[in-house]
C-alpha cells in the first residue's frame, strides 16, 4: 500500500462488477494515489461519507446523491457513466415476459401470475428504481410482501443467490448480472426499457465539513475518472466481450 | 451402625451376591499374579514376580508408605494397566464378568456429587438391580454403615470417616466374591473401627475373599489370615499371620512391625 | 438506546414477529446442538479409541466455522438443484435451524469434552470399579457435571443467536417469512440506519442477558457444595 | 474442494497475503483477549463482592454480542466524527482487531469463569489456609488450569476467526488493505462464485485445524496426572 | 527422613517462623470461642458455647466420626464463617497477620497440580520468603518429610502417606505459630507416624501451639497436654490428658475410649 491514498465510498455493485479492480491501478500508476474502495449498501455508504469517513461518494441514486450535495455534505455531483437494469428470470418464465422490453408491463404480468420477484428490499438504488417500476405498474407489494413479492433486505449478489435459490424474478444492473456467477438457467428476459437506465454518479466530499478529507487526491480522483482516461478505461472495461458501464460524463 | 443390624447385614451382602450373580462354575480365585511390573518412566513401581491369593481368611497387605500397596490393588482390580506381566482369576485375565464379581474401597473414597443415597444406589444400578429389591437393600445398605439419618445429604459434605463408611458399604453394595480395601478404617472412630472390622470378619466367614491394606498392626493381627509384606514396589514375604508377627522372614518387616523402618 | 426503548414500549407488532422468530430458531438449534453435541463430546473425553486425538483436535477447530461456509454447505445442500431440494426447505426457519445446529453443535461439544474429561479425571477409577463401561458412564458424567456445562450451552446460544452469515443466506432474510433479528440489525446498516440498528442490538442484547438468566440461574455456584 | 487444491498449491501471492492477514488480527486479538479476559473470568470466579450474579449472568450474555453491533459501535468510535476518530484507524487492520478483542473477551472471560470455578472449588480452602488472599490466588487458578483453559483460548480463536460481520464493517473489505479469509468469502458469495468462495472456506477450516493442532498440544489430557 | 535431620528441623522451622515474622507484640493466643455456632439449614452441627486452648502441650481433639471435629478445626482456622458467635486469637479477630502466623494441615491433604517440590516452593513464596534463603528451607523441609528422592515427581502421584507427609512439611513450611492438624497420620506407616509423632512433640516444645485430631488413642496419650472431647458438636469435655484417659468425666467419653460409643 502507498502512503498516498484515498477512501472511496460505493456501492456492492460496482465492486462486485470488478469495475474498480480494472480501473484503479492505471489510476494509482498514473497520480501514485491509492484508491481504496468500501462498498457498502447505498445507504450505508452515504452515512458513511456523511461521516467523513471516505474522501469520494461514488453511487447510483441519484435523488439521495443531490440531497447529500444540497444539505452540503458533499462539494458538487457529477455523471460518470450508466447501464442499465435488465429483468432476470428462470428459463421457464411462468409470466411469460421473456423477450419483452416494457419494464412497467412485465412486472404487471409477474404480479398477475403471482410468480415469485425478489426484491433486495434495502433502500439501494436499485431498490429505489424497483419501486419506482411497480409504482407506474400499480402493484401494491407491500401487501405482497412475505408472499410472492420477497425482499431479502440484501445486496445484489445476496439477492441474486437467493432469488435464484427459489426461482424468483430479479431486477437487477447488468454489471452485477454480466459477472455473477451463480446463474444457473437464469437469462435476462426483459432489457432495452430507457425506464431502466441506471445512472452513476460521483461526488467529493465536502472538506469543510470535515477536515481531514482527502480533498486534494479526491479531486484527482473524480477529475481523472471523468477526464479522457478515466472514461476511457471504464469503456475498456469488458467481460467476455461485453462492455458492462458507459461513460458518459459531460 | 446398631451391631444387631450387623450380623444381619453381613449374610444379607452375600444374599445380595446370591441373588443377583449366580455362582459361576469356576470360581474368580485364587488371584495369580505373574511377572508383573508397573513402570513410569524409568521408575519400576511394581514389580511381583509370583504371588497367588487363594480363597480364605484375609489376605493384608502391610508395608511402608509408598511400598507399592495402592498401585498393586489397583493393578490386580485391572484399574491400571501392568506395564508387563498379568492377573489371573481362576484362570481367567480380567473381564466384564470377573469385574462384576469383586469391589474395591479406595485409599482416598471418590463419592458422586450427588446425595449419600444416590451413591449407595447408582451402584445397585450399576448392578442391574431394579424395583422392590434394590429399594429394600438400598435401606439395608445405609443402615449398615449407619448412614440413614444423612443419606439425603451431599455426599460431598460428608465427614472424612462417613465418606469413608460409605464408599464401604457402596462397595459391598452388590455383595462381590472379592472385596479389595485400601486402609478403608483410616479416618474411622474406634467405635466404627470395630464394627468395620466385625463385618469384614462376617464377611470372610461368609465366604468373601478379603485382599486389605492397612497401616494398624493391631487390625492385621485381628483380622489376618495370611500378610503380604511390600517394600520398595517388591513382595518381600507372604507368610500365614500368625508367623508373621512373632518372627518374620525379613529384616524389613520386623523393622516395620516394630515401627523402625524408614521409607 | 431511547430508540430502542421507545421500540419495545411501543410494543410494535412487527418487531415482535422477528423477535419471536430469533428465540424460536436459536433456542431450537441450541437444544438439538446440545442433544448431539454433549453425547458426543462426552464421548471424545471418556472414549480411548484410535484417532481420538485428532478427532478432539477436529472438533476444537470446527468451533472456527465461518457461518458464511456453514451457509453456503446448506444452502447448496437444500436449494433446488441439490440432493435435499425436494423438501423444499430453503427459505425457511427450518433451514436456519439446520444452519445454526451445524454452527454450534461444534462449539457444544468441544466444551462439554473439556468439562467432562475434568470430571472423569476424578470418577474414572471409581465407575470402572462398579464396573461401568467407558460409554456407560457418559450420562453419570454429563448428569454430575451439569452446573458446570451450562456453560457450554450459553456458550452455543450466544454464537446461534449473534450469527447473521448463516441465517442471511439459507433463510434469505426475507420480510415476514425469515427475518430474524440478526439480518434485520445487518439490513439496517446496509440502509445507513445506524442509529436503529444499534437499537434493535440493544434488544438483542437485552434479550440475551433475559435468556441468560433464566437458564444461568441452573449454574451458579450457591447450588455447588464444597469439598469436605 | 479441488479449487482449493489448486488455489494452495498454485500458492497465489494473493491468497496468501489475505490468510496471513487473518491469522494476524484473529489471533492478536485474541492474545490481547485472552490477557483482558483470563484475569476477569477468574476474579467473577474467586470474587466474593455484591453482584458478582448478575456480573456472571452480564459475561455469559456477552458470548452472545451480535458481530454486526460490535462492528457498528466500534465504527461509530473510529469514524472520523466518533470520538477517537483522530487516530485514523477506521479502515485498518488495528481497527478490525479492536472489533474482534471486543467480540472475544466475553467468550473467553465466561469460560475462565467456568474452569477457575471447578478448580477454586477445590483449592479454596488451602490457598487461603496458606494466606493467599483471593485476589492473589487468581494467578495460582489460572496456571494449575491451564490445561483446562485451552479449550476456551480456542473457542475464542474459532469465533474470532470466523466471523465477518464486525471485520467487514470496521475494515472495509479493502482489497490488499483489510481483506481477510472471511470477507473474500463473502464477496465471493456475493459474485456468486460458490465454488471459490466454499474453497476458500475449505482453506480457512484447515487453518483453523493448524492453529489447534498447534495450540491443541498444550491441553491433550496425555499431560494430565490421574489422581492418586 | 533420617531421624538426625529432625531434631535439627525442628529448631529450623521454628527458626523459619523467627527470621520472617517478627514476633508481634501481643500472641495470637490463648485462643477464645465464644458462642459458636454452625448451621447448614435447620441442623446444627457445631454450638460451642466457651472453649479456651491456651499456650502449652499440644491440645488433642476427641470425638467419633460427625462430632464435628473437622468443622471445628475450619471454623478456629477461618476457613468457613460461623453462622454465630467468634473466633479470638490473643483478644482479636482473625485478619491477615493473624492467619499468616496460623497453619493446617486438612484431613484430605489438598496438594496442587504441580511437583512436590514446588508445592512447598509456592507455600515459602506466599508467606514472602525469597532467594537463596528459600532455596535452603525448601531443601530442609523437603528432607523432613522424606520427599527430597521424590521431590520432581507430580503432587498427585504421590502415594496416600506421601501426601499427607507432603501437607505436614507445607504447613510448617514458615514456622506458624500455631499448627492445626487434622488427622495428620491416618495413612502413615508405623515408622514414618513415629517420625512425624516426634517431630510435633519437638515443635510443641519448642513453643508452637498444635491443635490436632486424632481417632489413634495411643497417638493421643502420647502427644496431648489437654484433650478437648466432642460429641455431636458439643465439647463434653476439656481435661488434662492423664485425667482425661484414666477417669473421663463423661460417659460418652468412657465409651469411646473403649470404642464402645457408636455415632
Ligand atoms: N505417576 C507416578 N510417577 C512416579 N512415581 C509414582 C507415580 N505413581 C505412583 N508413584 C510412586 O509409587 C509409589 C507407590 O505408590 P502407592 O500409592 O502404591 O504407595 P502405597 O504403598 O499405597 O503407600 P501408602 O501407604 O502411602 O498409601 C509411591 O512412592 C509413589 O510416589
Ligand atoms: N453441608 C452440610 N450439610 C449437612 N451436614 C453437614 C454438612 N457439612 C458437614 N455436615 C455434617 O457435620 C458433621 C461434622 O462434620 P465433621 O467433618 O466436622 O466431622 P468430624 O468430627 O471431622 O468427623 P470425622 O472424624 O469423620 O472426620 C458430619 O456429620 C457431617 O455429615
Ligand atoms: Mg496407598
Ligand atoms: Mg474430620
Amino acid at each position: 500500500a502507498q502512503d498516498k491514498f484515498i477512501v472511496v465510498q460505493s456501492t456492492t455493485s460496482t465492486q462486485n462488477s470488478g469495475l474498480f479492480d480494472a480501473i484503479l491501478p492505471k489510476f494509482a500508476e498514473k497520480s501514485g494515489i491509492e484508491v481504496r474502495v468500501v462498498a457498502v449498501g447505498t445507504g450505508q455508504a452515504i452515512k458513511n461519507a456523511e461521516n467523513g469517513d471516505g474522501d469520494v461518494l461514488l453511487v447510483h441514486a441519484k435523488p439521495a446523491e443531490e440531497k447529500f450535495v444540497a444539505e452540503g455534505w458533499g462539494v458538487e455531483r457529477h455523471d460518470v457513466m450508466y447501464n442499465d437494469f435488465v429483468i432476470v428470470g428462470p428459463a421457464g418464465d411462468p409470466a411469460g415476459v421473456a423477450g419483452s422490453n416494457d419494464a412497467v408491463a412485465s412486472l404487471k404480468k409477474i404480479a398477475e401470475s403471482q410468480s415469485p420477484f425478489a426484491s433486495r428490499g434495502d433502500d439501494s438504488g436499485t431498490h429505489k428504481a424497483e419501486l419506482r417500476l411497480w409504482k407506474e405498474a400499480g402493484t401494491d407489494v407491500a401487501s405482497a410482501s412475505g408472499g410472492w413479492y420477497r425482499e431479502t433486505g440484501s445486496g445484489m449478489g445476496a439477492t441474486l443467490n437467493t432469488g435464484v435459490g427459489m426461482g424468483a424474478y430479479i431486477l437487477t444492473d447488468r454489471a452485477t448480472w454480466i459477472s455473477y456467477g451463480n446463474k444457473r438457467d437464469y437469462k435476462v428476459l426483459v432489457e432495452g426499457d430507457p425506464k431502466l437506465f441506471n445512472q452513476y454518479g460521483v461526488i467529493l466530499v465536502n472538506p469543510e465539513k470535515h477536515p481531514n478529507v482527502k480533498a486534494e487526491e479526491g479531486q484527482a480522483f473524480i477529475d481523472w475518472l471523468i477526464g479522457p482516461e478515466g472514461q476511457a478505461a471504464i469503456a475498456d472495461f469488458k467481460i467476455d466481450g461485453q462492455q458492462l458501464f458507459f461513460p458518459n460524463a459531460d | 451402625m446398631r451391631d444387631v443390624a450387623t450380623a444381619f447385614d453381613a449374610e444379607n451382602v452375600l444374599a445380595g451376591a446370591a441373588s443377583h450373580t449366580p455362582r459361576q462354575a469356576q470360581s474368580i480365585l485364587p488371584i495369580s499374579v505373574r511377572d508383573l511390573a508397573y513402570t513410569v518412566g524409568a521408575k519400576q513401581l511394581v514389580k511381583i514376580d509370583r504371588l497367588t491369593l487363594t480363597p480364605g481368611a484375609p489376605t493384608i497387605i502391610l508395608g511402608p508408605n509408598g511400598a507399592g500397596k495402592s498401585l498393586l490393588l489397583r493393578l490386580m482390580h485391572g484399574l491400571i494397566e501392568p506395564t508387563t506381566g498379568e492377573v489371573l482369576f481362576g484362570h481367567e485375565p480380567m473381564n466384564a464378568r470377573i469385574r462384576r464379581r469383586q469391589a474395591m474401597v479406595f485409599q482416598r473414597p471418590v463419592v458422586l456429587r450427588r446425595s449419600v443415597r444416590a451413591n449407595v444406589d447408582y451402584a445397585l444400578a450399576a448392578h442391574g438391580m431394579r424395583g422392590r429389591k434394590r429399594r429394600k437393600r438400598l435401606e439395608e445398605l445405609l443402615e449398615m454403615g449407619g448412614l440413614a439419618p444423612m443419606m439425603r445429604q451431599a455426599a460431598r459434605s460428608l465427614s472424612g470417616g462417613e465418606q469413608q463408611r460409605l464408599a464401604l458399604v457402596r462397595a459391598v453394595a452388590a455383595g462381590p466374591e472379592l472385596l479389595f480395601l485400601d486402609e478403608p478404617t483410616s479416618s474411622l472412630d474406634p467405635g466404627a473401627t470395630q464394627h468395620i472390622e466385625a463385618l469384614v470378619h462376617r464377611f470372610a466367614e461368609s465366604g468373601m475373599k478379603i485382599v486389605m491394606v492397612t497401616h494398624d498392626i493391631g487390625q492385621a493381627r485381628r483380622l489376618a489370615g495370611e500378610v503380604v509384606f511390600m517394600h520398595r514396589g517388591h513382595v518381600v514375604e507372604q507368610s500365614p499371620a500368625a508367623e508373621f508377627f512373632d518372627k518374620p522372614k525379613s529384616q524389613a518387616a520386623c523393622d516395620f512391625v516394630a515401627g523402625r523402618l524408614l521409607a | 438506546m431511547l430508540l430502542s426503548l421507545r421500540l419495545i414500549i411501543s410494543g410494535d407488532a412487527e418487531l415482535w414477529s422477528i423477535v419471536l422468530l430469533s428465540l424460536r430458531v436459536s433456542l431450537t438449534a441450541v437444544i438439538i446442538a446440545a442433544v448431539i453435541g454433549m453425547p458426543t463430546g462426552a464421548a471424545l473425553a471418556v472414549g480411548r479409541f484410535s484417532g481420538r486425538r485428532a478427532a478432539i483436535v477436529l472438533i476444537n477447530a470446527l468451533m472456527g466455522l465461518p457461518p458464511v461456509v456453514v451457509g453456503l454447505l446448506v444452502y447448496l445442500l437444500l436449494s433446488n438443484s441439490g440432493p435435499l431440494g425436494v423438501l423444499q426447505l430453503l427459505y425457511t426457519p427450518t433451514a436456519m435451524i439446520i444452519a445454526q445446529v451445524v454452527l454450534v453443535t461444534p462449539i457444544i461439544a468441544a466444551l462439554t469434552r473439556q468439562v467432562v474429561e475434568d470430571l472423569d479425571c476424578e470418577y474414572a477409577e471409581q465407575l470402572r470399579s462398579m464396573g461401568v463401561s467407558r460409554i456407560a458412564s457418559v450420562p453419570t458424567l454429563l448428569w454430575d457435571g451439569r452446573l458446570s456445562l451450562v456453560t457450554a450451552l450459553l456458550a452455543g446460544f450466544g454464537r446461534a443467536i449473534a450469527e447473521v452469515g448463516a441465517v442471511i443466506i439459507v433463510g434469505g432474510n426475507i420480510n415476514h417469512v425469515t427475518r430474524v433479528m440478526t439480518t434485520t440489525i445487518a439490513l439496517e446498516t446496509s440502509k445507513g440506519n445506524l442509529a436503529l440498528a444499534l437499537a434493535l442490538g440493544t434488544i438483542l442484547i437485552v434479550i440475551a442477558i433475559l435468556v441468560n438468566a433464566a437458564l444461568g440461574i441452573l449454574g451458579t455456584p450457591s447450588q455447588r457444595i464444597a469439598h469436605a
